[in-house]
């Protein structure tokens, strides 16, 4: 009986061993080192620069959900990008922290530019021309539509006006069709 | 005003509370992250042995007392077990019992013992219990992991005996019939007859039957939720 | 002035899906006359039940799934659905049977995949496996032709053996299906399986007594009915020709196949044509475009692997009609069949 | 823009085409056609309109435009500057330009475009056409560059501008004129040919001298008999040797037939590959319209300022196709033409199957309208509400880009663009049939359209947002790179200075040197305060001068900030305070330790205000407009301030008025001095700024 009893207790000793060499072994041989994720994760982000999420542009934030940041907090990729991190972390999907935004570009009535350059300055993808006391001007095709650089502006000359919606960029909303000739000047 | 109001409050709010409560750990385990209808782990022995409450309740009790014990365990010895080999000691640890559960249950329950079969040495792959060492009891101390276990194994067993149940009602008309099985002669007399029927629904004593009851009873339990979160 | 905006096209083909429901439904008759001429109006009751029960269930789960219900109702399905089970269940089983099985078919099959257009499984079919395997009994007794009924059975009769299991004299369902020298009757595929599972040739078998007793004939002149429905709607372009023909010609070179292997163990490819659901099935059910593949080859290959089931489960398999199984086996495949079949897309190259 | 040619079709493939065989392409459909109701009457001219509004933006971007309101123009004078891309857009009667401004386009989406508002003065005076019998003395360039003048585009439907789509002509093989309108209703190709068919051979030759194709194929539907004919009997006519290669191939009523890429399958049975361009095989195609308009920019010099449109429909009184000036407003060829609009009333631009609604009659014909259906609700019924797809594959019967449309549909509605892309969702052409059989009654193309443009606004985003990222990783990089500069600056910077106090000591040898440094050493020794011991220390020591002296200098000025980046806190707050007014202004108050701060941003608050005072006033004088604007955004911020203190419980209130009062007197009792030099540098400063804006 109590041979029997310490045979198994051998043998699973054994066994254990074995095992357990061979997966620390492996823990060691394949260990991935570097994390393609962040790269991934950053694809996905909007790029807006915006910092909203509390890092300083989509990079940080991209490295910090792969570190287990929540994914909730980019709210100009709105609950799309949220959806797309979620299923990319496999993690639920939570409720956008901060409310998503129609798209904005930045605008600055150039009138009261004193060129002052801190709107420059603040631009997280350089979309803003200008040089010391001349006029600045946004380029809007660049323009990510953060906001940067508003708060620096000293004569609070820059706006956040929403983007035009033309013939060219037109959903095919067949609701929003107006039933008046609409004249702009 | 208000914007830094609320930067205030959010600040006063920790992170994420890792302190474990013991109501929170039964929430968990039997409602809120039910192993059998939330987390969907050990849908094997759910499914296939769930055709009458005798066999759910035989099976049941066993998963629980393994992963009671197992729990414990583990959480005693978590301190000690290097990162790298934690799951061949965790199971090994898990079919030790197992083989001390089946030992039991063939000398006391012999019945019960055959009737279950192949599904008693199946609960060491049982995701439960190796989820719960691997998720709670490796990171908890000894009287949360054993509390888990217990509640865990509740839940488990819950839903194994509404399963059995449902199942036995809808193919047999019968309700705990060959308890006596498990629970000794005296249970005779608990066998209940509720109507007797010339042909019986036989689907639900097959597989698929167990998957449909099985997916009415977790929209059942989704619908009591939406209902409790309105 | 303001006027209607909508989106182009402005003009359509005036075929709505509850027209070809409706021309689903009509071209069904000619079967189900020769199967009520044959087999008593039991058939025609089924039908009558099943629809009622179909309707009133997809009423219940569209109030509780807060659908439009007059609108859904109207599309049809849920009638030709209640209509198809009826059809394939035996004259005289148990009313319970058609409202069991109708009721799954369209709570459980159809309307908690999503309703029409997103159930994976045929609902009549997924209905009649569900009501095969738990009541076997009552699924596989079929009442004798008519012309060699004991007992003259009153249409109050039928009523009454269909709700209570016994006719007004007092006589059971399994009393009915007896016939004059005692042997039960089943379907002709059925009879052929027993006697061969007790040893018997196929040749033997065609001669027997019992197999000439069975309604073999009968059952031969539905499948008529229901091929002449199914040529109405291929002729109506309700259907496409590929499912039925891909079905049929896979049916007829499988079984000759194995009728050519061995003619002692295995019916002619005409006989498996002419016998059970066949035709039912080639027209009406596996062309259920819901669940069949919408792709031209991927139909092909649908019909030609439901055919392929199809033989091989009512040669070596245990049941002895198997295109419920077959339908049910094939729609699983759907998706896979569909990805694989894309058509190439203009300017891929040929 | 130029492609390479590899699939050029082949002399065995033209042989073949020449011969009369031709081949058929996938699906299709058979509307009912009603051409009848238009095809019969000849064509009118529908008059000079009171007013023309011509459309000059094209694709999103505006041309350079030659006229100013006030000027007075001629019909066919040039209103804009021909580019690269952009053709000329031409004024089509006399008048006067009374407005340049934004209108609506006639465009299913009903926006404004940049358009040129023409008052007629009902002469219709043109511009002296020069008529060019030998064209054929000219260059290609020079006959592309009078068709882009001309302002000539594809008058199809979709408009693309033939200058572009004739500059492939190096490789071209197989000309084919597009005459087969396989819309239903729109019959001006039809009576085009029946009345102009000489011309549009003279258009052929043109085309045929430009391109040199070995073999062109006009392509006509047989339910056009009359205008096969008259085309024939031109091309009789004209029996020469430019026309031996020239040949009309009949082909089968079949919609959508007359889509450029089924044409080229049923002309040659050929497909064009994905993403290419059917001068890929050697093919160009010109529609019939397109090329009478070169015939008469070319032959006779007239630029394009009218085209054939036909009015169809039950609601028109007055059917048939009509010569219509370029830009005369629908509504007064509504109420020339007698419509009498009926109930739940629809207008169709373009044929039944591909065209647009448009929700009113103000808007312009434009050079790509060929066809306004009224029809009556009898004629084309509201379609039934969508059902459920039931996955019955008649779409995928009948479309002629052998697409899926029901998986299509399914990964729409679950805005799938990734498998959208698998399913080819770019090969639709949306040309309708799938929706016309669509026994669900579901609008399969207007679900198409829209994951289409999602799909390429997504697209856009991704590249806008890729250029993001590279620009915020360049200006990062350059970040760090002036970092590093400034750090390798300093050190090159102490570093000549120790190399300069080595040459002052550099005369001497180094022994004296070293006798010097020890000695020197020794008095550091004495004197540690002032002589610099070694090179090391005495850098340290001139650093620390220098900040003093800048130090000083800063106090001395007493203007610029010691410190950036408290200056820019101190800034921010303001600015913060600025607009919270009062009651936000305290709550900051208490975050902010340094007083001398706090109290610099309360005064430069109140300078700025008194700036921004000022500035409205400046620009009040200067522009009405902007200051509108201003004071519309100070009632707003007033009104959210207000809003805010209707929130707040009145204790609050109160303790946010009390509270700045004991603040201020903290701040006299401790700091008194400190605080008033801040303010009076903030003062200064706002002074200072005012000064400059004035």
């Amino acid at each position: 009986m109590l041979i029997n009893i310490a045979i198994a207790i051998f043998t699973l000793g054994i066994l254990g061993a074995i095992f357990g060499a061979i997966l620390g072994y492996s823990s060691l041989r394949f260990k991935v080192k570097s994390d393609p994720i962040v790269e991934e994760l950053d694809a996905i982000l909007p790029q807006t620069q915006c910092g909203q999420c509390g890092y300083p542009g989509c990079k940080p934030y991209a490295q910090a959900i792969a570190n287990g940041e929540d994914i909730n907090k980019c709210p100009p990729g709105g609950d799309a990008v949220m959806r797309q991190l979620a299923e990319r972390m496999g993690i639920e999907p939570k409720n956008l922290e901060g409310e998503e935004k129609p798209k904005l570009i930045a605008f600055i009535r150039e009138d009261q530019c004193i060129g002052c350059t801190k709107c420059i300055q603040a631009c997280p993808v350089d979309a803003i021309i200008g040089a010391t006391r001349q006029m600045h001007t946004v380029i809007t095709d660049e323009c990510t539509g953060c906001a940067l650089c508003v708060d620096p502006c000293p004569t609070d000359c820059i706006d956040m006006v929403p983007v035009v919606l033309t013939t060219q960029n037109w959903q095919w909303d067949l609701n929003l069709i107006p039933t008046k000739n609409s004249t702009e000047r | 005003m208000s914007e830094r109001q609320t930067e205030v409050t959010t600040q006063q709010i920790p992170p994420k509370d890792p302190a474990v409560s013991y109501t929170e750990i039964a929430w968990q385990g039997v409602w809120k992250n039910n192993p059998g209808i939330v987390q969907l782990l050990g849908l094997c022995p759910l499914l296939a042995v769930t055709n009458t409450v005798t066999n759910a309740l035989g099976l049941g009790i066993a998963t629980l007392f393994v992963l009671i014990a197992s729990n414990t365990l583990i959480s005693l010895i978590r301190s000690y077990v290097p990162q790298a080999i934690r799951i061949p000691i965790f199971v090994m640890i898990i079919a030790s019992l197992v083989t001390c559960v089946q030992l039991l249950m063939n000398a006391f329950t012999y019945e019960l013992y055959l009737s279950l079969g192949i599904f008693i040495p199946l609960i060491v792959t049982n995701c439960i219990i190796i989820g719960r060492a691997e998720s709670f009891a490796s990171k908890n101390s000894v009287k949360y992991a054993a509390f888990d276990g217990l509640m865990v194994g509740l839940g488990f067993s819950l839903v194994l005996i509404l399963l059995g149940a449902s199942r036995e009602i809808l193919a047999q008309g019968t309700l705990f019939a060959g308890i006596d099985a498990l629970l000794g002669d005296w249970a005779k007399e608990l066998t209940l007859e509720l109507y007797h029927a010339d042909s019986h629904f036989l689907l639900a004593a097959l597989p698929p039957g167990a998957f449909m009851i099985m997916g009415l009873i977790i929209a059942l339990k989704n619908k009591i939720d939406q209902r409790v979160s309105k | 002035m303001a006027f209607i905006s909508s989106s182009s096209p402005y003009q359509r083909v005036r075929r709505s899906t509850s027209e070809i429901m409706l021309l689903v439904l009509l071209c069904l008759i000619p079967g189900i006359f020769l199967q009520s001429y044959f087999f008593g109006l039991g058939n025609l009751l089924q039908i009558l039940l099943a629809s009622t029960v179909a309707l009133l269930s997809e009423t219940l789960i569209l109030i509780l799934r807060k659908r439009p219900i007059l609108s859904t109702i109207k599309d049809g399905s849920a009638l030709l659905t209640g209509v198809l089970i009826a059809i394939a269940i035996p004259p005289l089983a148990p009313w319970w049977i058609a409202v069991i099985g109708t009721v799954f078919a369209v709570i459980f099959v159809k309307q908690l995949y999503g309703g029409l257009g997103q159930n994976i499984f045929n609902p009549a079919m997924a209905a009649y496996v569900l009501l095969l395997i738990s009541f076997p009994v009552q699924m596989t007794t079929w009442i004798p032709v008519q012309s060699l009924h004991p007992f003259s059975l009153t249409v109050m009769d039928q009523i009454n053996a269909l709700f209570t299991g016994f006719t007004l004299d007092g006589y059971s369902v399994a009393q009915i299906s007896t016939s004059i020298d005692g042997l039960t009757m089943a379907t002709p595929l059925d009879t052929a399986r027993n006697a061969l599972n007790s040893g018997k040739t196929i040749s033997e078998i065609f001669n027997s007594p019992e197999y000439k007793a069975s309604s073999w004939q009968a059952i031969e002149w539905v499948n008529l009915g229901f091929l002449i429905g199914g040529l109405i709607l291929l002729y109506k372009r309700v259907i496409l020709w590929y499912i039925p023909i891909a079905f049929l010609a896979g049916i007829s070179i499988f079984s000759f196949i194995a009728f050519a292997y061995n003619p002692d163990l295995n019916i002619s490819p005409l006989f498996h044509l002419f016998s059970g659901a066949t035709m039912l099935g080639a027209f009406f059910i596996l062309t259920d475009p819901v669940t069949a593949s919408t792709t031209v080859k991927g139909r092909i290959f649908y019909g030609v692997l439901a055919a392929l089931i199809v033989v091989v489960i009512r040669n070596i398999g245990g049941y002895p009609d198997a295109l419920a199984f077959a339908v049910l086996l094939a729609n699983m495949c759907v998706p896979f069949i569909d990805y694989y079949t894309q058509p190439k897309v203009y300017g891929r190259g040929r | 823009m130029t492609t390479t040619p590899i699939n050029l079709l082949s002399e065995e493939q033209l042989a073949e085409i020449s011969s009369g065989k031709h081949w058929s392409f996938h699906g299709g459909i058979h509307p009912q056609e009603n051409k009848q109701q238009s095809s019969k009457a000849i064509i009118k001219d529908a008059g000079i309109p009171p007013f023309l509004v011509i459309a000059v933006e094209q694709k999103g971007e505006s041309p350079l435009l030659l006229v100013n309101i006030g000027d007075s123009v001629l019909k066919g004078q040039a209103l804009t500057k021909a580019t690269d891309v952009m053709v000329v857009q031409n004024a089509s009667s006399s008048g006067t330009v009374t407005a340049i401004e934004k209108r609506t386009d006639l465009h299913p989406s009903g926006l404004p475009v940049l358009s040129v508002v023409i008052a007629t003065d009902g002469l219709d005076r043109s511009v002296e056409y020069s008529r060019c019998a030998d064209y054929k003395a000219q260059t290609n360039t020079q006959l592309i560059e009078k068709i882009q003048n001309a302002g000539i585009i594809g008058l199809g439907g979709a408009g693309f501008p033939t200058h572009l789509k004739l500059a492939h002509y190096a490789a071209i093989k197989l000309l084919i004129i597009n005459a087969v309108e396989c819309e239903p209703y729109i019959t001006a190709d039809d009576r085009l040919m029946q009345e102009h068919g000489d011309e549009i051979i003279d258009g052929i030759t043109v085309l045929q001298h430009i391109l040199k194709p070995q073999l062109i194929v006009i392509a006509i539907e047989d339910n056009k008999p009359d205008a096969i004919a008259a085309i024939k009997r031109a091309l009789q006519k004209k029996q020469s040797s430019q026309s031996a290669n020239i040949i009309i191939r009949t082909i089968a009523t079949h919609y959508p037939s007359g889509s450029e890429k089924q044409l080229i399958e049923i002309i040659t049975g050929q497909q064009t590959p994905i993403g290419k361009h059917p001068s890929e095989l050697g093919i160009v195609m010109h529609n019939v319209g397109t090329v009478f308009a070169i015939k008469e920019a070319i032959i006779d010099g007239k630029p394009l300022t009218s085209r054939i449109v036909t009015l169809t429909g039950e609601a028109f009184r007055k059917k048939g196709n009509v010569s219509v000036r370029i830009g005369t407003p629908i509504q007064y060829l509504l109420d020339k033409y007698e419509f009498t609009p009926t109930a739940s009333q629809k207008l169709i631009i373009g044929g039944p199957m591909m065209g647009f609604s448009i929700t009113h009659g103000d808007v312009p014909v434009t050079k790509t309208c060929n066809c306004i259906v009224a029809p009556t609700l009898q004629e084309m019924p509201e379609s039934p509400p969508e059902m459920p797809c039931i996955r019955c594959g008649e779409c995928a019967e009948v479309c002629p880009a052998q697409l899926l449309p029901q998986q299509l549909l399914w990964y729409a509605n679950s805005k799938d663009n990734s498998k959208l892309d698998e399913y080819n969702l770019s090969s639709c052409i949306e040309c309708g049939a799938c929706a016309f059989v669509c026994p669900s009654h579901i609008p399969l193309v207007q679900y198409y359209r829209i994951a289409k443009a999602e799909i390429s606004s997504a697209k856009q985003q991704a590249e806008k947002a890729e250029i993001a990222r590279i620009r915020f990783e360049h200006r990062a990089a350059r970040l760090q790179q002036a970092k590093l500069d400034r750090q390798v600056k300093h050190k090159q910077a102490a570093e000549k200075r120790k190399q300069q106090l080595q040459e002052t000591n550099g005369g001497e040898d180094l022994i004296a040197a070293a006798i010097a440094r020890a000695k020197a050493k020794k008095q550091a020794t004495a004197d540690p305060s002032d002589a610099p011991a070694d090179n090391k220390k005495d850098a340290v020591a001139a650093a620390i001068a220098r900040a003093k002296a800048k130090k000083q200098a800063a106090a001395e000025h007493s203007d610029a900030p010691a410190d950036n980046k408290k200056d820019a806190v101190a800034a921010a707050i303001a600015r913060a305070k600025a607009k919270k007014q009062a009651a936000a202004e305290h709550s900051d108050a208490p975050a902010d330790n340094k007083k001398d701060a706090v109290a610099a941003a309360i005064a430069r608050a109140k300078a700025k205000k008194q700036q921004a005072l000022e500035s409205t006033q400046i620009n009040t004088e200067i522009n009405p407009e902007n200051s509108a604007a201003i004071a519309a955004r100070k009632a707003r911020k007033e009104q959210a301030r207000l809003h805010k203190r209707q929130d707040l419980p009145a204790q609050i209130i109160d303790t946010t008025i009390a509270e700045p009062q004991t603040i201020d007197t903290t701040i006299k009792a401790s700091d008194d001095k400190k605080t008033k030099i801040a303010a009076a540098i903030a003062k200064a400063k706002a002074k200072k700024i005012a000064q400059k804006d004035q």
